[in-house]
């Protein structure tokens, strides 16, 4: 019998802004997938590369990283440091062989839920068209 | 041809005997004839042992930080080592006027490996111009083209002379541009191929940190590849992608392009080409060309307000 | 059964010497450790940290509880002095060579401790005693850094002066108020003491340094290299001789060691 | 013993059969870089010298497995490792297979034998190929170990013209050449043997054993070894590829309430190795780690051992960053002491 399961989806969000969409998500009753992880994390800049490699090491199918529209960083550059950083990392992931859709990062608001929900949503679909991940992850 | 090495030992011996320098880091002749090894001297009486050669490999940047602290140092300069250097100084870790750079033009160094298996025996000399390389043993000497038997580092070379300089030897050649024809060639293979080769590469990988003890953009006190918090000794493929990320990573933006790391790697995993994607992706989506001088500009210590989203659209 | 494998144990009880230094009561939950001898050593796992080699600080006999005391330094200690009773742990052992009691018949005993190095000599002083009759004078100093630091107080003070034709001189480093003893560094301190060399066996252990310059005042109070013993302690990883780290030129600490005689420690290159 | 003939043509038909019974292993090119690798159906890369990994990496794994733990603080069960499956090598080079020799020494040593390397011998046979060209490094006669040398293996294969010469070592070998059958004819001579016995090897030319460990012991406060520290990065790369370095590090991987516990390759070279908890190191110095790397290698493993922790393979000068070649350092000590 073939097993079905719910892709595992990890997402480290700004707790400034993305976080906030989260909830506002939540608290709009607006639907997404149960797939996500989240790990509320001070800003998107906070995000160390070796944390997105460690989720997939550790069994994540897709890593989403989400913060403040650039501009809006509560930390005034936090963000646009990360937008580097991120811009590199995302081509490098692909770089060793990750497929595309494993890998985003979004900027969304405290205002946005309705985005928050599309993007989880939408990354769903993409992992579970794209199967379970065993690339960078560790054998059990 | 320069008698480089006759000038070099020249200007060695003044400067240890002048009392300029406390040592002079060089190359001197090794158990193999063709692995000349990083040399140390420190009386002006020694600077005959000084060679220079077509062998010369090893970057010396690095070696620096071992005869800092002895006091001022003069070292022998080709480009990368050039490179090299100006990163330790914007890393803090040597003083500008502490170093007395003998600026080499350097047109490439011999893979001895590779110069073996063209000439059948080991070389014994071997002369390097433009236009390829003339490999010697007894008698014997053949034509071969540069891109057969220079180290991988050097054919990707585009600034071949050093600009820090305090003395030269040779006229400064001129700096080229990159065109990462490797990684491009790489970005164009399917996911899985990619996936394929660099599971192919890091499987061998020993961890012996042979990449990150060369590097001179990697001479943090305390690094967190030593962490076994932060880095699991497990050696499966998932920790050593773990493990070339982080390394390929910790130096984006900060990498010289020497080419150590590679030519150090006993495994002779492709690391140049995990350092030349990040190299190329700095050009492509920040418009910093390597090899950038790393005290004019950090890539990733700053950013634009329009910087591009490089994980938007067509991302190669 | 591999020889890294530890077995299963439990922390049965917890004793604080020191602000820094705990006693761990230790109990095998399946069969119990062979018979040990003053002076050795077991691995002890906190698992998911490491493992520790930590001398046997009890006297074994059919009925003594293992106990081992043990200092905070690294991630190993620390874990386990976060560990409560109750705790699992892992052990294997005993390791390593012993005093050679049975080679002191006759002779006085002088033993030289300092801090967390009392731990071994415990274990031996102990022995020693519960045999008391084969043994001349037995002399105990001991020194750490302030009287909080002071190990094994109960026997210190109590148990060991009580005993017939046994002394315990006590220093520290530096006093606080309530100190009525002697401020002096172990090795000037042993030297004003001026112990009797003839007949008598030296045993000392302590941090590195005190043991070097505590070694050279028993050269000069007159006793032989043969006859001063001291334990040594280095990184180790395997306790059975493999996995390098513990070597000292030919000889490794793990299962030559830990106790050398002063002759042996000349005959080794300066390693430790 | 008796010497059988196994015509070139019919190696791949020795191989498979050899695959059928255990997973078999060789030195196999992998971009360009020969590495000891499952084979599969691709032919062996049998190059002269040795591949750049040694052989201890099928033997003594770079990580292992000792046990999993699971449970918490006040429960917890342990589970040792699965125990190895057999395999065959085929292609080593003697001074590999001579390793095996000088590991065992050392891991297997009683009272307290290393199991899992003990297990990992009996299960795996070596086929070892003769050397009739050394490599660029190469210098095994200087460490008392002839390119002929069929100490270690199971099977002993020289070279000749389109032909191998195949010697069955031990029982174990003698398995190997019956299952082999009618692939094998019988050999004329043993010609292939005596040319390989008589292969030059360069780099040992020159090279004094005699009283070895009494010169390096007598050069310990020689300050050549900060002079060769100075060149020296540090890194691990001449242990990790060497036949005979076994030191190990043990380390803890936690995964929720799973753990596991491993024994690892370590460095002697890397400067946290003997660093205490504490603070105190005894090998403070790149070069009092170099020098005890040497004095192990040449007069510490030998006066436990007997015998030398060094085959000769010459992997640590080729693996070297900046080029210290084990015997050019032999070479450099003897000119600097005289």
């Amino acid at each position: 019998m073939p097993v079905t399961t719910r892709p595992k989806l990890v997402g480290f969000a700004c707790r400034w802004c993305s976080y906030a969409g989260a909830d506002l998500a939540g608290t709009s009753r607006f639907e997404y997938p149960a797939s996500v992880h989240l790990i509320r994390v001070p800003c998107s800049g906070r995000v160390d590369p070796t944390f997105v490699i460690r989720a997939f090491q550790r069994g994540a199918d897709g890593v989403l990283v989400a913060g403040c529209h650039p501009g809006d960083c509560h930390y005034a550059s936090g963000n646009l440091f990360a937008r580097r950083r991120f811009s590199l990392v995302k081509r490098f992931l692909e770089y060793l062989g990750l497929e595309p859709e494993r890998f985003r990062v979004e900027w969304i608001s405290a205002a946005e839920g309705r985005r928050f929900a599309e993007v989880i949503g939408e990354m769903t679909a993409d992992l579970e068209r794209l199967g379970p991940n065993r690339k960078l992850r560790e054998s059990p | 041809m320069t008698d480089y090495q006759g000038l070099l030992r020249g200007i060695a011996r003044e400067l240890l005997s002048s009392g300029q320098v406390a040592t002079f880091i060089g190359f001197k002749a090794g158990f193999d004839p063709c692995r000349p090894v990083p040399h140390f001297v420190r009386d002006a009486r020694r600077a005959d042992t000084l060679i220079v050669s077509a062998f010369c490999g090893a970057g010396l940047a690095r070696h620096v930080l071992e005869a800092i602290d002895d006091g001022p140092v003069g070292i022998l300069a080709r480009g990368c080592d050039g490179l090299g250097l100006e990163r330790l100084i914007a890393d803090g870790r040597v003083a500008r006027e502490r170093l007395h750079v003998v600026a080499m033009a350097c047109r490439g160094a011999v893979d001895p490996d590779r110069a073996r298996r063209i000439l059948g025996r080991v070389p014994e000399r071997a002369e390097v111009d433009d236009e390829g390389v003339t490999l010697m043993a007894g008698d014997e000497a053949r034509r071969a083209p540069r891109d057969s038997c220079l180290l991988e580092r050097c054919l990707g070379c585009v600034d071949p002379s050093p600009r820090l300089s305090d003395t030269r030897l040779g006229d400064p050649l001129t700096p080229g541009q990159r065109d990462f024809g490797a990684v491009t060639r790489m970005e164009a293979l399917p996911a899985e191929g990619r996936y394929a080769f660099w599971s192919r590469q890091f499987r061998r990988c020993l961890r012996c940190d042979a990449c990150r003890n060369v590097c001179p953009a990697c001479s943090c006190r305390s690094c967190s590849l030593d962490d076994p918090e932060l880095q699991e000794r497990t050696t499966g493929l998932a920790e050593q992608f773990g493990f070339h990320f982080t390394r390929a990573y910790h130096v984006a933006g900060r990498c010289v392009a020497c080419g150590e790391c590679q030519r150090a790697c006993p495994m002779n995993i492709p690391l140049s080409l995990l350092n030349d994607k990040f190299l190329k992706d700095i050009r492509d989506l920040f418009g910093i060309a390597a090899p950038h001088r790393p005290a004019d500009i950090e890539p990733l210590a700053l950013y634009r307000p329009d910087d591009p989203e490089g994980w938007r659209g067509e991302i190669r | 059964m591999n020889s890294l494998v530890p077995r299963v144990a439990t922390i049965s009880a917890i004793r604080e010497e020191t602000p820094d230094v705990r006693t761990f009561t230790v109990q095998p939950d399946t069969g119990s450790l062979s018979p040990y001898r003053p002076g050795q050593c077991a691995m002890l796992s906190m698992f998911g940290v490491g493992e520790a080699m930590i001398s046997i600080t009890s006297t074994w006999s059919p009925d003594t509880p293992l106990e081992f005391s043990v200092k905070r330094v690294g991630r190993v200690t620390t874990a386990l002095h976060q560990a409560e009773p109750g705790h699992k742990v892992g052990i294997r052992g005993p390791y390593g060579n012993s005093f050679p009691v049975e080679q002191w018949m006759g002779q006085s005993l002088l033993f030289v401790g300092g801090g967390i190095g009392l731990a071994p000599l415990r274990s031996l002083i102990n022995h020693c005693l519960a045999r008391r009759s084969e043994f001349g004078r037995v002399d105990i100093v001991y020194g750490a850094r302030t009287p909080r630091d002071l190990c094994f107080r109960q026997e210190l003070f109590e148990s060991w002066p009580k005993v017939d034709g046994a002394s315990v001189q006590v220093t520290v480093d530096a006093a606080d108020a309530d100190w009525q003893g002697p401020v002096a560094l172990v090795p000037p301190f042993l030297e004003q003491l001026r112990p009797e060399a003839a007949g008598t066996i030296a045993v000392t252990c302590g941090p590195p340094v005190m043991i070097r310059y505590t070694l050279e005042a028993l050269k000069r109070l007159g006793f032989p290299d043969d006859r001063v013993f001291t334990t040594l302690e280095l990184k180790m990883q395997c306790g059975v001789g493999k996995c390098g780290r513990c070597s000292i030129g030919s000889k490794y600490v793990c299962i030559d060691g830990p106790v050398f005689s002063c002759a042996e420690l000349r005959q080794l290159p300066a390693e430790y | 013993m008796t010497m059988m003939l196994l015509p070139g043509e019919r190696l791949s038909g020795l191989l498979e059969r050899l695959a059928a019974e255990a997973r078999l292993y060789g030195p196999l090119a992998v971009d360009g870089t020969v590495v000891f690798e499952e084979l599969g159906c691709n032919p062996p890369t049998i190059e002269p010298g040795c591949p750049a990994g040694s052989l201890k990496s099928l033997l003594y794994h770079q990580t292992d497995p000792v046990f999993d733990f699971e449970g918490g603080y006040t429960d917890i069960a342990l589970r040792a490792a699965a125990p190895p499956v057999a395999q065959v090598i085929f292609g080593v080079r003697p001074c590999d297979a001579v390793g095996l020799d000088r590991l065992g020494r050392a891991l297997a040593a009683e009272p307290f034998a290393d199991e899992r390397y003990r297990q990992r011998r009996e299960m795996t046979t070596v086929l070892t190929v003769a050397c009739r060209e050394a490599g660029p490094h190469c210098f095994c006669r200087a460490m008392g170990v002839s390119p002929a040398d069929p100490r270690g293996s199971d099977v002993v294969l020289y070279p000749a013209d389109g032909h191998y010469l195949l010697e069955a070592v031990t029982p174990r070998g003698q398995d190997v050449r019956e299952s082999a059958g009618k692939l094998l004819d019988p050999a004329g001579d043993d010609a292939a043997r005596m040319a390989c016995r008589e292969t030059l090897v360069l780099r040992a030319a020159g090279l004094a054993r005699d009283g070895l460990a009494a010169h390096l012991e007598a050069a310990f406060h020689h300050p050549y070894w900060d002079e060769l520290a100075q060149r020296c990065l540090g890194c691990g790369a001449c242990t990790f590829v060497c036949p005979t370095c076994y030191c190990f590090a043990m380390f803890d991987i936690v995964r929720g309430t799973r753990g596991r516990r491993l024994r690892g390759w370590d460095s002697c070279q890397f400067k946290d190795y003997s660093l205490m908890a504490g603070g105190h190191n005894p090998q403070p110095t790149r070069g009092s780690r170099i020098r005890r790397r040497l004095l192990h290698k040449l007069s510490r493993f030998p006066a436990i051992h007997g015998d030398w922790a060094c085959v000769g393979c010459g992997r640590c000068g080729a693996a070297c960053p900046v080029g210290l070649h084990l015997a050019g350092v032999l070479a450099e000590l003897e000119e600097v002491l005289s």
